[in-house]
């Protein structure tokens, strides 16, 4: 048994290829066609979020679920697991922090995944732009398909946001998982740039 | 009943009463001794009949009617065994004792109990 | 205390037992069963006129063969236990006292009475009250009191030793010369009946007699010597 | 013919001359001594070659040329010849053994060794009482003098405490000599018993007789007169104790034994009881032991209490003619030869407790020696004692002396508790490595007593009782196989499990085909198991030569049992299993304990078992045919209720369970699939006999097959409960084992065609299973060094093949279709609801989804979840686990497929005796109450299982592998396999709520038991204070109430 | 099986009808349980989109061979015990392969699925999913008791195990349904239903808050597929087992999706109104007052 931290002291790579894949994520193309077109129709009604509140704005998506705007209209719903989640919420500003369980959090999803920035903190830093841990452009870390701007953006700009998401899903325009492992040795250099103690495998799987 | 056989058995209560209050080890042999004696005694009342002699036939005795004039010879020869090997056993007795008392210094029974339970 | 009082509660008991018995002993009136056989055919049969010597010797002779076992049994048993470790060196008896001279004249005139006591007892066991153990007690009080009168009496073990295993071997011998020449193990008919009432008569019975007195006699003898050194 | 006199002559003569060379001739002493004691066996021999080989007349001697009753007679028969050569070449062994302190202590010491011979066959020879006390005497002086010989504090007290006792014994002996001279006017035995019938004075009759007998029982050490004779044994040098024990008590027994006839009935009664108590008391006490010579002494009186409380008995039956040598000899020897040679071992051992006796593993033979001595002590077969106690037991059945066989049977318990404890520390080393002196005339010595043992061993075994005739190769085969393989020195371990394997097919091969019936199942389950997991065995890297011959003996006891016709049969070979099996437990690391447990709690099964043969033995006039059974007597719901307790032990029923768990555990590997597998039907089979012959009686209002079932079910429900909380996978699997067989007791139970059917069913299933998972876990535990099967997980990458075998075990264990488990489930419940027994039928079924907890934590926490770091290089098990066990999935499958093969010849083996219970419609079999088609589930299972997959396959055909660590989280990374790997204490939540059912009650009752078995004893032996005045108050205490019992409370 | 392919036929048939209706019967459950809340709720094919989606996810990770054959297990599971079961009673075509076994084999057939999900599910070497599953195992043995003495009183009371006849007993008017006859066993048997279902409130193996989802934490993509799937099958063929067991059975479709839909109601009104039940509330619940009713059901038949 070794302790934490202590079994990665002397080794040149800070994770154990035993314990963790250390494989590239791959592009994987459309197929065109009216497959690929239902695919996608389905993705858009039946859009999973990753119930994971990375920020203050987390408070705002709890009324989604509510009686008053209940996207389960639209095929959503909260699910607990990266696996099975295609749609992941940056509700807010992101600490560097937080920015390394956005990012595995996001890299454990499967791939037709969708990011929706949430907040302006997202978008540009918005009033952390100057903060000292926190990130200010999401996008440099990881692929985002909507942004909701607004500090914070109200239950009914969410459901715009949704919208307009599905939008660019049906269109085919969401690719953000596969931009993400064309781009990855950028994001991966962004990602470590910000994020120092880095001890885990380039991608986690 | 005869008054020996009284004394014999007086004499094996008593013995046994040393054997079983003395605590020194020399007197509790002696008790057996004691014993062993009131078991000699009680064992010749047995052959003991009333009004007869000793079983030698010499003058007084003559061979023909020695049955109806002589006692029983035989507890008289056990008799004989009996304080021999009564003797033999006593004395070897006392020599555990005299050896016991060189180890320990003691002859006092109590004292030797290292083997128990 | 209350050991006494267990004891006193036990031997009570006892006491009942032995009065149980008491109350049931009836005293015989006549010789029955082996006695009177003994009565009628002893004399005739083996010519001892102590009846009680013929049954020890001859009719129960192996319980007296045994017997005399057990003394010498004990008699080396004592000697083992008393027996001394390699290199062990005996007091000096120098600082003893010496006895008086009344007492070693008195000695030195007794001893010799005593053994000639004694070694008659055994001689006429066939004839007289007495016989080899009795004689043999007898010779070895006479050793007992060269002890007493005289703390630097050395017994000469191997006389004494001698004649006490030869004795035993004769013993023995004539047990078995018994099987071969007459009826049986130590049938005393190997030797002629001889004169009823005389000296030299019932058969082996003198020979078994004197050599149980030795027998005796010496290992008595070495009982108390042995003791005596040790005590 | 050289007179046996001369025997007597020879010894006096050279005892009395030997004195003569102490100075001179010291070099001629000890030829002429051992010339004398080879003399005295030579002599003996041929008395005993007379009588043995030609069957001679018994002969008497009469000493002065004059009849007895005039003179003294001597007597030579059989028994005498016997005793006498035994007693002979005891002594001169005795005196070999000796042969240093002789040496040391000089010519006397011959004296005294010569003397005591003499004394002894005097005492064997004698034919007068007055005489007897003469050769009592010599016997008695000789003794205390060898004792006190080495002058040591301890050995004086002892034999100072030994001549009071031996003082008030010769008094109270000439007391009674006298008194009972004085009525019958003879000395001569035979005339003194011939002419007591016809004394008036009755009353002063009893009382010398009384004292007589008193004076026997301090001589012969009975409780509680005896505090001096543990003091003896334990205070004297092991040479003099072993003949003490040995020839001077076989002696002095016989002496008693001739005075017997003697006594009226009444007083031998009181003789009996008090045999019985002292062997009772004295093995109770010897329980708290642990100095090896003090506890050899409890075993040594109580064993010499049992022959005489036999002896009493046979008197009183006026059968003693044909009880002697059925049954007092035996015992007797037994308990000579064992006790002499243990004696003798201690005496090279030189350890004062049993826990400092590992180094006699130094010497493998006397190691070997001692074992077998401990073995026979405590009653095991082949050994006389076996015999003696069997015979003992049936025929005071036929007295109708039941109590008698309780209290007999107890006190041998407790015996073999104590004895065999012993010999567990023994076999355990510990870590002092003390240097075992080796002494060559020591050893000489036991040998040669050893070796006159094992010739009375054979010549019992061979005359005790068997039928040749039928199937009486099984009963020599095992030993055959054990021995066969444990002579065989040179060859490597390996060859000898092929031989193994060989043996048992060659068997199985020309056996197999001639059996019918239900027993066929049992050989068949018994001879492939044996084959194939003593496959897995060939895996083995010690060199322990023990292993093959254990396994063979008890693979070949097994058989035997399954073949046995008669109770004798089924009971011998039943011990020997016990015993195979204990010594094959006992081999696993750390299972001192465990395998204790198991053989006592098997011991005390087997023995009720006895009692409730004896209970039914009445029935048929000395027929041990299983028939007897069937034969409705007084005792028929008794003799069942104990038998089954014997059989239900065997089975790990609920309450009797204690043992399962560690033995199974603590086991080798390998050994504990054959526990699980074989061992555990051994038990079944043994119902399968009792309820063939006896049915299910009733006991007053109670259905015992009701209660029966109450209990299969109950175990079954309680055993897979226990399993689901253990950590460790080898305890798992054991409560797992118990609760399937509690299935099958259930089936059973049920007495009809169906339920005996789902049983042997269920039984061939759970010996597939178990053979499967036990392997598998050994290869896992071969592999990983542990069985805590929390420090294991996602072993699958590493072991898939052992995960798969697991797999398809657990499936079919857990009674999922399509595989077999489900058959059996199956046939079980449609019987109990055929029968009407619905509260069992639903505690089976929640027994069998209980199963799944243990199932899946069994194969999760090792197979599945985290990998360990520090098993990242572990490798697939050897292929000799995997091989066996995949012939196993094999069969499953096959029964899986084609259950009819199987389950048509069950109902066959079972349609005589219930008539039929099912039908078939081509692969369907048709109960009374529904149907399953094995071959059609199979198919549409595996067909859509099979397209499933093939789905799935084109939908993924490329799915990204990744490794242990990449599963879903956010926060923190998982930091090590071990945290991240739930598997310890993995019902824990499960067990909050039903915990309440696995409340250890049974643990605690017998803890108690034992524990106050244990007070008990230790309170009781406080009476030996060690004080020689208290011994004089136990010895006039035992005679005051001796007295009173017989005269009766005035 | 007069003609193999007649009866593999029907069984497509059949296993076609009752996986839309499965599917379906998921959509207007959320599409009820939402009404309850309140809300709209998503549209009753919602489950379709689900499946089309999860089908269409590009990637896929696996844990290995056993993680990958877990939903393959689950899923013949789910389709093995509705095969194993009569459907419709009297009609033909709805028989399936029910004479492959009778009540047991059904029972026990529902094991098979979990089993070989638990083993999948285990081998990623989340935490949670050996925790959700011994949640899940631990409570399907306290609630397996009420339906097993459910089941033998129903045996006892029919003197049959096969379903059919079990159904054909109950044929002829509400007055012979088993809930009628045997109200008691019925009792036992709907309570052990609840928990049978895994529905709130006795979902605590998939406790999202506490072990995200349970069991499947780590599968995703095709693997739900299947899961998902299953679940269509798994749920009717439950309830058609309780609906054949206590309710008559049914002889035509409507009849089938009456009962089934009202069965299926009562799970979901009694877990939309209860909170969700710790393991050892519902383990002692389903140990203390089902099990109770179960043992007095068959004692009634005991004596």
């Amino acid at each position: 048994m070794t302790m934490i931290g202590e079994e990665n002291k002397n080794e040149k790579k800070n994770f154990d290829t035993e314990l963790f894949c250390d494989a590239v994520p791959k592009e994987v193309p459309r197929i065109n066609g009216i497959i690929q077109k239902f695919y996608d129709w389905a993705q858009a009604n039946s859009l999973w979020i990753l119930a994971f509140g990375t920020g203050c704005g987390s408070i705002e998506m709890r009324p989604l679920y509510t009686a008053r705007y209940d996207i389960s209209r639209f095929g959503m719903a909260p699910r607990p697991t990266p696996r099975q989640s295609n749609l992941f919420i940056i509700s807010g500003y992101a600490s560097v922090k937080t920015l390394k369980r956005i990012v595995r959090s996001y890299e454990q999803m499967q791939n037709p995944k969708f990011v929706m920035g949430l907040g302006s903190c997202t978008v540009n830093g918005g009033m952390y732009w100057d903060s000292y841990n926190t990130i200010n452009r999401l996008d440099h870390y990881i692929p985002v398909d909507t942004y909701v701007a607004g500090c914070m953006p109200r239950p009914e700009a969410l459901i715009a946001g949704f919208e307009d998401l599905k939008k660019r899903i049906k269109e085919g325009r969401a690719e953000g998982a596969n931009e993400y492992a064309k781009n990855f040795e950028w994001y991966k250099a962004n990602q470590k740039k910000v994020i120092k103690d880095w001890d885990m495998p380039d991608y986690n799987w | 009943m005869n008054i020996i056989f009284l004394i014999g058995f007086a004499l094996m209560i008593t013995g046994f009463w040393g054997m079983l209050t003395q605590k020194n080890m020399i007197k509790i042999i002696l008790g057996l001794a004691i014993v062993e004696t009131g078991v000699q005694l009680i064992m010749v009342a047995f052959g003991f009949i009333e009004g007869r002699t000793a079983p030698i036939l010499d003058s007084a005795v003559p061979v023909k009617k020695a049955v109806e004039m002589i006692v029983d010879p035989v507890p008289q020869a056990l008799v004989l065994t009996a304080i021999v090997i009564g003797v033999a056993v006593n004395a070897l007795a006392l020599t555990f004792i005299i050896k016991m008392y060189q180890k320990k210094k003691s002859l006092n029974i109590t004292e030797y109990r290292d083997l128990k339970w | 205390m209350i050991k006494r009082l267990f004891s006193f509660v036990l031997l009570t008991g006892l006491g009942f037992v032995f009065y149980y018995a008491l109350t049931n002993i009836t005293a015989s009136r006549e010789l029955t069963g082996v006695s009177a056989e003994y009565a009628e055919r002893g004399a005739a049969e083996l010519g001892a006129a102590n009846l009680v010597t013929a049954i020890v010797v001859t009719y129960r002779g192996l319980d007296t063969l045994g017997e005399v076992s057990v003394l010498f049994l004990a008699a080396t048993g004592i000697a083992v236990l008393l027996r001394r470790k390699k290199g062990y060196v005996q007091a000096r008896s120098e600082d003893k006292r010496g006895s008086s001279e009344i007492l070693k004249t008195g000695t030195d005139f007794l001893v010799p009475i005593i053994v000639m006591f004694g070694v008659y007892i055994f001689m006429n066991g066939h004839l007289t009250p007495g016989g080899g153990f009795q004689g043999g007690a007898v010779v070895a009080s006479a050793v007992m009191l060269q002890f007493l009168s005289n703390p630097s009496y050395r017994l000469n073990h191997t006389v004494f030793g001698f004649i006490e295993s030869m004795s035993g071997f004769f013993y023995v011998s004539i047990g078995i010369l018994g099987i071969v020449l007459a009826g049986g193990f130590l049938d005393n008919r190997i030797l002629p009946l001889g004169n009823f009432g005389s000296i030299l008569s019932a058969g082996a019975i003198p020979v078994i007699y004197t050599l149980i007195g030795l027998k005796v006699g010496t290992e008595l003898a070495g009982i108390l010597d042995n003791m005596r050194r040790d005590a | 013919m050289v007179n046996p006199i001369y025997i007597i002559a020879v010894l006096l003569g050279i005892g009395f001359i030997l004195p003569l060379t102490e100075k001179k001739l010291s070099k001629l002493g000890p030829w002429v001594f051992y010339a004398g004691m080879i003399f005295t066996a030579l002599v003996s021999y041929q008395w005993f070659r007379f009588f043995i080989v030609s069957g001679g007349e018994t002969y008497h001697i009469f000493t002065a040329g004059v009849k007895p009753p005039l003179s003294i007679n001597l007597q030579i028969g059989l028994f005498e010849s016997v005793l006498l050569f035994v007693t002979n070449l005891t002594g001169l062994a005795g005196a070999v053994y000796m042969t240093k302190q002789i040496s040391e202590t000089g010519v006397r010491a011959m004296v005294l060794l010569l003397l005591l011979l003499l004394g002894l066959n005097g005492l064997i020879l004698t034919r007068d009482i007055f005489n007897l006390f003469v050769f009592m005497e010599i016997t008695a002086i000789s003794t205390y003098s060898l004792i006190g010989m080495d002058v040591k504090s301890r050995s004086l007290s002892a034999g100072f405490k030994y001549m009071t006792a031996g003082g008030l014994a010769s008094a109270f002996l000439l007391l009674g000599i006298i008194i009972v001279y004085s009525l019958t006017g003879t000395l001569n035995l035979d005339g003194m018993i011939r002419s007591a019938e016809g004394i008036k004075n009755v009353k002063l009759l009893s009382i010398g007789s009384m004292m007589i007998l008193f004076s026997f029982i301090i001589e012969a050490k009975q409780f509680p007169a005896n505090g001096w004779a543990l003091d003896v044994y334990e205070g004297t040098k092991p040479g003099v104790a072993g003949l003490i024990s040995g020839i001077g008590t076989t002696a002095v027994f016989f002496g008693f034994y001739k005075i017997m006839p003697l006594f009226t009935n009444e007083t031998l009664k009181i003789v009996m009881w008090a045999g019985l108590i002292t062997f009772f008391f004295s093995n109770l006490m010897g329980m708290k032991q642990e100095n090896v010579k003090r506890m050899l002494g409890y075993s040594s009186v109580a064993q010499t209490g049992l022959v005489i409380s036999v002896s009493a008995w046979s008197f009183m039956l006026g059968n003693d003619k044909l009880i002697f040598p059925m049954i007092v000899l035996p015992l007797l020897f037994n308990h000579f030869f064992t006790k002499t040679g243990l004696f003798w071992i201690a005496g090279l051992v030189k350890k004062d407790t049993t826990g400092l006796w590992g180094s006699i593993t130094e010497n493998k033979i006397l190691h070997g020696i001692f074992i077998i001595l401990i073995l026979a002590l405590s009653g095991f077969p082949p050994f006389p004692g076996f015999w003696g106690k069997w015979n003992l037991v049936l025929a005071m059945s036929l007295d109708s002396n039941f109590f008698y066989i309780w209290v007999l049977l107890a006190g041998s318990l407790f015996e073999a508790a104590y004895l065999l404890k012993w010999a567990g520390i023994t076999l355990k080393k510990d870590k002092s490595k003390d240097i075992l002196e080796y002494n060559s005339y020591k050893m000489l010595a036991l040998q040669i007593v050893v070796l006159i043992f094992f010739a009375v061993t054979v010549y019992y075994f061979m005359t005790g009782n068997f039928d040749h005739t039928n199937g009486g190769l099984h009963f020599y085969l095992p030993f055959a196989l054990g021995t066969g393989l444990l002579l065989l020195p040179f060859i490597p371990e390996k060859l000898k499990g092929m031989i193994s394997m060989s043996v048992i097919a060659v068997y199985a091969f020309y056996f197999l085909p001639d059996q019918n019936g239900i027993g066929r199942f049992f050989n068949a389950m018994f001879l492939s198991g044996g084959f194939f997991l003593t496959f897995a065995t060939l895996n083995r890297k010690d060199r322990s030569r023990s292993f093959y011959p254990l396994l063979m003996l008890m693979l070949g006891s097994l058989i035997a049992l399954v073949n046995s016709d008669n109770i004798l049969h089924f009971f011998f070979s039943w011990e020997i299993m016990t015993l195979s099996s204990y010594f094959l437990i006992h081999r696993g690391k750390g299972s001192a304990e465990e395998s204790f447990r198991y053989v006592m709690f098997s011991l005390a099964g087997a023995f009720l078992m006895l009692l409730g043969f004896a209970y039914s033995f009445p029935n048929l006039n000395g027929q041990m045919s299983f028939g007897i059974f069937a034969v409705p007597g007084q005792f028929t719901s008794l003799s069942f209720i104990l038998i089954s307790i014997g059989f239900l032990v065997k089975s790990a029923a609920l309450g009797l369970h204690l043992w399962i768990a560690g033995s199974y555990a603590k086991a080798e590997d390998d050994t504990s699939a054959f526990l699980s597998a074989l061992l555990s039907k051994a038990g079944i089979f043994g119902f399968v006999m009792l309820l063939l012959a006896m049915g299910a009686p009733s006991a007053g209002k109670f259905d015992l097959a009701y209660i029966l079932s109450w209990i299969g079910a109950l175990t079954a429900l309680i055993g897979t409960m226990m399993a689901i909380y253990e950590e460790d996978a080898k305890r798992l699997l054991a409560y797992s084992s118990m609760g399937q067989v509690g299935y099958i007791i259930l089936g059973l139970a049920i007495m009809s065609g169906l339920g005996w059917t789902a049983a042997l069913f269920q039984m061939v299933n759970h010996f597939l299973i178990k053979g499967i998972l036990f392997l598998a876990i050994a290869g896992v535990i071969y592999r990983t060094g542990t069985s805590e099967m929390y420090k294991m997980g996602g072993l699958i990458k590493k072991m898939p093949w052992s995960f798969t075998a697991v797999m398809f075990g657990i499936i079919a264990i857990s009674g999922v279709p399509p595989l077999t488990g489900f058959g059996a489930k199956w046939l079980m419940y449609e019987a109990l609801i055929e029968k009407g027994w619905y509260l069992q039928t639903g505690m089976a079924f929640f027994a069998s989804t209980v199963a799944f907890l243990y199932c899946f934590r069994l194969i999760h926490a090792i197979f599945l979840g985290q990998p360990k770091t520090e098993f990242r290089n572990v490798k697939e098990a050897p292929a000799w686990f995997l091989i066996p066990q995949y012939v196993f999935i094999m069969a499953i499958f096959f029964f899986s497929i084609f259950p009819r093969v199987l389950i048509d010849r069950i109902s066959a083996a079972v349609e005589p005796f219930f008539g039929k219970s099912l039908t078939w419609d081509g692969n369907t079999v048709i109960s009374s109450l529904g149907y399953w088609n094995a071959t059609a589930v199979m198919t549409i299972v595996g067909v859509v299982f099979v397209v499933l997959a093939i789905g799935l396959f084109i939908k993924l055909p490329k799915v990204q592998k990744v490794k242990q660590f990449n599963i879903v989280f956010a926060a923190e990374r998982p930091e090590t396999p071990e945290l991240t790997h739930f598997a310890y204490e993995f019902f824990r939540p499960y067990r909050r709520a039903m915990g309440w059912m696995v409340r250890p009650y049974a643990t605690r009752f017998w803890r108690s038991v034992t524990e106050s078995a244990y007070t008990v004893s230790d309170a009781l032996r406080k009476i030996y204070t060690g004080n020689g005045q208290t011994y004089i108050f136990h010895i006039l205490l035992v005679l005051v109430i001796l007295f009173y019992i017989s005269t009766g409370v005035k | 099986m007069e003609n193999f392919w007649t009866t593999l036929l029907y069984a497509f048939i059949s296993m076609f009808i009752i996986f839309n209706y499965g599917m379906v019967l998921g959509g207007v459950v959320y599409k009820i349980i939402a009404r309850v809340h309140g809300r709209f709720g998503p549209p009753v094919w919602q489950p379709y989109i689900n499946l089309v989606k999860v089908m269409g996810v590009r990637t896929a990770i696996s844990h290995g061979i056993m993680f990958w054959l877990g939903p393959v297990f689950r899923f013949t599971g789910g389709i093995g015990l509705f095969l194993f079961m009569p459907v419709l009673f009297g009609v033909p075509w709805m028989q399936n392969f029910s004479f492959s076994g009778d009540l047991l084999l059904v029972i026990y057939f529902i094991f098979f699925g979990q089993l070989g999900m638990a083993l999948g599910a285990a081998e990623s070497g989340h935490p949670y999913s050996p925790m959700g599953i011994m949640r899940g195992l631990s409570q399907v043995t306290a609630s397996e008791v009420p339906f097993a003495l459910a089941v033998i009183a129903l045996a006892a009371q029919h003197g049959t195990l096969s379903i059919t006849e079990i159904v054909a007993a109950q044929q002829g008017g509400i007055a012979n349904w088993n809930i009628v006859t045997n109200p008691v066993a019925t009792l036992a048997g709907m309570m052990a239903f609840l928990g049978m279902m895994m529905h709130a409130p006795f979902n605590l193996h998939i406790a999202p808050q506490e072990i995200p989802i349970g069991p499947p934490t780590e599968y995703q993509s095709n693997f739900l597929s299947y899961m998902q799937a299953n679940r269509a099958f798994f749920a009717s063929a439950k309830l058609i087992l309780f609906m054949n067991l206590f309710f008559g059975g049914a002889t035509n479709i409507p009849v089938l999706v009456g009962k089934t839909f009202s069965l299926y109601m009562i799970t979901v009104f009694i877990g939309v109104v209860n909170p969700r039940f710790t393991l050892e509330n519902s383990i002692r619940w389903f140990i203390r007052i089902p099990t109770v009713t179960g043992i007095i059901a068959v004692l009634i038949y005991t004596f």
